[in-house]
């Protein structure tokens, strides 16, 4: 047992993040350090970066884009990308969609969606959940019926993140009303650009506008845009939940943010000493630290368990990553809003949307989104399945309660 | 002791809150804030003609003669309607400096038309660098013939941009965090020298910057004894922590009912999820911060008129350690139990929570008052 | 509205005060600060002390000893006594049966017991835990058959405080086994020298010997021993357990423990300075007296809506009271052992059982009883319905969920 | 990076585990502790066969040179079992002093010993008023022809009333709090001026109050360079520390199972207790706590071994507060989950939980390495 990395893990890392620290855009990397707004052009630029290093889809299958690397190889690759600090990939594309086209789609699916998703051509969203069907995500009522070479389909979709710049949404739409809710689910790709789709943008509490509804009125989806076979949707869908293993904990994202934490509590003074020579604050740092660190092993204990191929049975320190990794984000997001105090006040969206405004920022030039980090920040706890669910789900699948 | 509302309180309570039942609605609410100075001009007339405008002010200024539970009971039901007027700005916060220092004059002056609603004053005293330290004060204040003149900066400003007058603090004496050589001064906010920088903050309310740069202040400007500020600068702060307190309480009462509604109506696998043992036990916890709440700014309102300052700024401060607490916990966990909907604009719950915690980082957070309690030996004697 | 007390409630408090501080015994006064135990004969000297002044059953109907106080002046009596510290008179008399008896007991019974519960010329306890019956008190199954002028009791209490000195114990029995669960329980006194009456101790891990479990082999209990109408002993437990609003947060205790805490803190060093001045251990004090000061603030809610005769309908505020008051008592009790850090290890059971032992206690005199005190006070959130039942119960009675 | 155990030590946690769960049940255990010293001797003697009494030492002094990792699945099996025998204090604490300053003389003439199950050591070290100040030594080492006279008092000295000899920590110069000048010696528990008082600690293992008065020390007693003994009991306990987190972690994982068990099988209202949600949800908040515990047990027995004594102490210091966090929070759940019947000295869990507490309050608690590690600036480089 040595929880250090080998030399080969070690020079690989260091490869990473030398690559990470020449090729990430310097305007990207600042807006990631500052907490401001990645538009869509910064994900583009960036994963275009990424893909020309063959990097952009390192996880997939070799034979379509994937690099082959180890398990703990994976885990240092996304943790230092989320240190450097880097924009992920678009998710709903390539650690959404993409995996389940690979395991699932046919091989016409493969050929004309992947290398795309890989090389951001398409800009992907995620059609799963409906206003009816928060955590009971199976509830769900978008019906796709059947009419000669293509669905019908009708419903709606919500917290659609970034459906205003999608080309393509996946969605679970029921295509057997009549069979138990799991069993009459499929899997479908739509063409956003399809007559009968509407996007509404929903502003969240923080100001911000991620998220939409995507409403579906008589909505003609070509038979062959179906992934897999019909009404087996819902068995795709587990899969593409569960292949959250390695990112979800985002264990470098917080080291990243705890260093940003520690940079502006040592420029925020409290009388005549900077923050963080303050002890109550300094403790408050250390003991998320603390948390951070157990969790960065636990995540390592999982990877290691990936990588000997003990990745069947449920494993409780994978369990623990979401719930762990959601408290912890949302506790720096709380320290950070405390660094600046009342300035946390002043609510000043237009230094969040475009660092290039002509107006100074009100009072310290970093305080602008971390108050509105903070409230949308709320969201890690809920999305993906709220912390109950999660913990419903390990009370039965882990401990037989 | 006695916890029962006196029948003109009871009658208070009862015509702010059905006036804010009726006027402010959610979509009300939401058109008031895109009005200059982002809210009512006509229901703060309303105000007026209901007297709390007048509330604290004594009789033979014009006003009620109300007292710190009238103004709970006022605070309350504007945190309960997640009021948006300057109430707490010009009654509470400049018309506090005005009881307690004004002179005859001034208060003369002033207070009626507070009172009638034609007057909107904001108090100017901490600065960027001031954090919590009421102290903390780099203007300066020169003397000048018989007047001043002020220079420097005054930051989040509450309604300063909205404001026709503002009471402006600066050193007159002394060093940067002297408790010493602070002053109190009427400047006109179109004064020459005077620059305001208007914004909305995170609960949607507004606040400002404010420049003074070679600002003269005439001697009948000149609000009670130059230097010697502090002890009412810190009385006037504690009566508005009470009033904050009361407000986040309103604020609380709402994000809990709301939140147990929503745990009744809303469906999941088949049954409300307020069947969910851990959510009904999530939504308790958030009764019983509340009530904690509660409880804690029913105690700053009869300390905050307590003579004793030190036995008034440890209650005040200890019910501020708990609203911020309470009003943290509540909020998240609202947003928590409601799911995405609690997190949109358009559901009134998120904003609720922005309030609250907007309240808490409002002349100190709960770890900053708890670490002042600390200092100051606890609320028990040893 | 005015939360202090009016002129006539603090001449009073500063009777009451000024009574125990002359009357309490200087011994009993020691062993309350110190944590140490108080035997049967401390309680007796003390309630004694208390009958003889009219206190002992402040709180009763005046024709049995009652004094007929205001609410507020009953919980100046109890917040004063706590505070003094004074032991409370036997629980078990004076304020569970002896309120029941004065309710529903026949004249007979009155005559026989209350002066004696008074003047704890019996000592009580209570019989309504068993093994089976936890949470679930309803389900219990000790029975009681009517056999001529006698019912035969066979069964097994649990959990029996200080069921080692008792010479009565009321108890819950099934008179009738084919009804509903609440609705075949009687209410029963039994004198403990009646033949098949056996009292097991039951060793707490802090080592103390407070609780036992008290077993029934076909005891005969005269049918006058019945209190009220047969099947209708779960009423009468309902109103024995409603009745502890006003005791139950244990506001004056936890004052009395602060300044207790305080007082260590003073005297105990870290490093070179007293352990008070330790700013994140003063900080923790402090912050558990904001909890205690608004729970005494809630408390005082309730006793005054009493005052005004609100008391039928269920207040939000009284439901919190138990709860937030056992979190409170915990929390003290962990900072308590705190103060001595490693010196709560030693386990020195005979300095808290007597504090005329010849050895001189291990490490700090005042060590000894923290940590067993602090494990002992895990029952305050078990006991009386655990804190889960508390909040199912506010969930449904206050919140309707 | 690899998490996988070795083939020796696999072997190695088979088999201690295998002897503990065959001699560790829970009446065994109440009759060990009644046995003189508090433990088994005849245990102890069977965990020299196991070799685990001789695991960290070098090959060359009689011992079969395991590292850190091989104690903690010796501690983290003893943890379960809840193991009374004094192998912290001999083979953890004695025997790393032994072993990073001992003379090759007193390795050669005590390891062996210690390996055969002959010899129990303590290493007396922290004083009454020294709380979790590894360099507040009161007690006084006076130079003595070749030798020195010991004079002070030792307090909470592990298992010090069953100790042949004792290493104990004695101050030839500097002040009480000084870093420099602390030497540590070998004592003979017999020896003249050497009082021991021995009692029972809460976790029904035993320590002991040393009182030293005139103790006469030979030259060949003197333990490493006399004046420069802190960096090695700062190793020694940064081990201990180490090793506890793995026993403490034992101990969690017992109370979790025992009570998650207890959830299936305790009914009330008909069904058993686990049907209930937030039961369920306090169950999984005990693995979680659980498993942050171990995967930082782990950390520390990795980082005991790190030449760099900050990096150490930073990475211990961490575990030490997810250990202390996690081991209340999981003995007052698995309590309060159990609820009468947790609390009895009968039924098993509570002991765990003392243990636990014990735990804690050994070599400084979770507040205390938090303070340290904020005043060292934390885990991550700013």
């Amino acid at each position: 047992m040595d929880l250090r990395f080998n030399d080969e893990e070690t020079a690989f890392r260091d490869e990473v993040r030398s690559f990470f620290k020449k090729s990430l855009p310097e305007n990207i990397r600042r807006k990631m350090v500052e907490g401001k707004k990645i538009g869509k052009e910064d994900i583009v630029t960036w994963q275009r970066i990424l893909n020309k290093k063959g990097w952009a889809v390192s996880h997939w299958a070799t034979e379509w884009g994937g690099t082959g690397w180890s398990p703990v190889k994976q885990y240092i690759f996304l943790d230092e990308m989320q240190q450097a600090p880097a924009p992920s990939p678009l998710q709903f594309g390539v650690y959404m969609v993409g995996p389940v086209i690979i395991a699932f789609g046919n091989e016409a699916q493969k050929k004309k969606f992947l290398p795309r998703i890989a090389n951001i051509d398409d800009w992907w969203c995620q059609g799963f959940s409906e206003p009816g069907s928060g955590s009971d995500l199976a509830s769900l009522k978008t019906t796709a019926k059947r009419a000669g070479d293509h669905y019908v389909v009708n419903g709606q979709k919500t917290w659609t993140t970034l459906a205003q710049y999608a080309d393509w949404i996946f969605c679970l739409v029921r295509t057997n009303p009549d069979s138990k809710k799991q069993e009459g689910i499929s899997f479908l790709l739509i063409d956003m650009k399809t007559p009968g789709i509407t996007v509404r943008p929903i502003q969240t509490i923080d100001g911000s506008r991620e998220v939409n509804e995507v409403f579906f009125d008589d909505v003609k989806v070509p038979l062959e845009n179906l992934v897999g076979e019909e009404n087996k949707g819902w068995d795709y869908a587990k899969f593409l939940l569960g292949n959250e293993r390695f990112g979800i904990a985002r264990v470098g994202l917080s080291k990243e943010r705890i260093r940003r934490l520690k940079e502006l509590a040592s420029i925020e003074r409290v009388g005549d000493k900077p923050m963080i020579d303050d002890e109550r604050f300094r403790t408050k740092i250390a003991a998320v630290e603390v948390e951070l660190k157990a969790l960065e092993m636990t995540q390592l204990r999982v990877v290691a368990a990936a990588k000997n191929g003990n990745s069947n049975k449920p494993d409780p320190a994978s369990s623990i990553l979401k719930i762990k990794g959601s408290e912890i984000q949302q506790t720096i997001s709380e320290l950070l809003f405390e660094v600046v105090g009342p300035y946390g006040l002043p609510y000043q969206p237009e230094q969040i949307e475009d660092d290039r405004v002509n107006e100074p920022p009100i009072g310290p030039d970093y305080a602008a989104p971390l108050a509105p980090t903070f409230f949308n920040w709320r969201k890690i706890s809920i999305y993906g399945g709220s912390n109950e669910i999660q913990k419903n789900i390990i009370a039965k699948a882990i401990l037989g309660l | 002791m006695d916890f029962e509302l006196s029948e003109e309180q009871r009658l208070l309570q009862e015509s702010v809150g059905r006036l804010l039942s009726d006027r402010y609605g959610f979509e009300q609410r939401t058109a008031y804030m895109k009005e200059p100075g982002g809210f009512s001009r006509a229901l703060w007339k309303q105000y007026a003609d209901l007297g709390i405008l007048a509330l604290p002010f004594a009789e033979e200024d014009g006003g009620i003669g109300g007292g710190p539970v009238d103004i709970m009971i006022v605070m309350e039901a504007m945190g309960r309607a997640l009021v948006l007027e300057p109430y707490l700005a010009t009654v509470v916060l400049a018309g506090g400096v005005l009881r307690h220092a004004g002179s005859k004059v001034l208060r003369a002056g002033l207070i009626p038309k507070i009172a009638d609603g034609s007057l909107v004053l904001a108090l100017a005293h901490s600065e960027r660098q001031s954090r919590y330290d009421l102290a903390d004060v780099a203007t300066s204040a020169k003397k000048d013939g018989a007047g001043y003149v002020l220079d420097g900066a005054k930051g989040i400003v509450l309604h300063g941009d909205s404001a026709d007058k503002l009471i402006v603090s600066a050193r007159v004496s002394g060093k940067q965090r002297e408790r010493d050589g602070i002053g109190l001064f009427l400047v006109d906010a179109k004064a020459k020298g005077v620059s305001i920088r208007g914004y909305q903050t995170i609960d949607g309310l507004r606040a400002a910057e404010v420049t003074l740069a070679g600002v003269k202040i005439g001697a009948e400007d000149v609000i009670g004894d130059p230097g010697k500020a502090s002890p009412v600068i810190e009385r006037v702060v504690d009566e508005a922590m009470a009033a904050l307190s009361a407000e986040a309480v309103g604020a609380m009462t709402v994000m809990h009912e709301v939140t147990t509604d929503y745990l009744k109506t809303r469906k999941q696998f088949g049954v409300p999820i307020g069947n969910f043992q851990v959510l009904q036990h999530a939504a308790v916890d958030m009764l019983m911060a509340t009530e904690q709440a509660r409880s804690m700014a029913m105690l700053a309102a009869m300390m905050a008129a307590e003579p004793n300052a030190v036995e008034r700024h440890k209650s005040v401060a200890a019910a501020k350690v708990q609203i911020g607490r309470s009003g943290r916990f509540v909020g998240k966990t609202a947003t928590q139990l409601h799911g995405g909907i609690g997190m949109t604009m358009e559901y009134k719950v998120g904003h609720y929570f922005k309030r609250a915690m907007a309240i808490d980082v409002s002349f100190g957070d709960a770890d900053h008052h708890l670490a002042t309690l600390a200092k100051m030996g606890g609320l028990l004697a040893a």
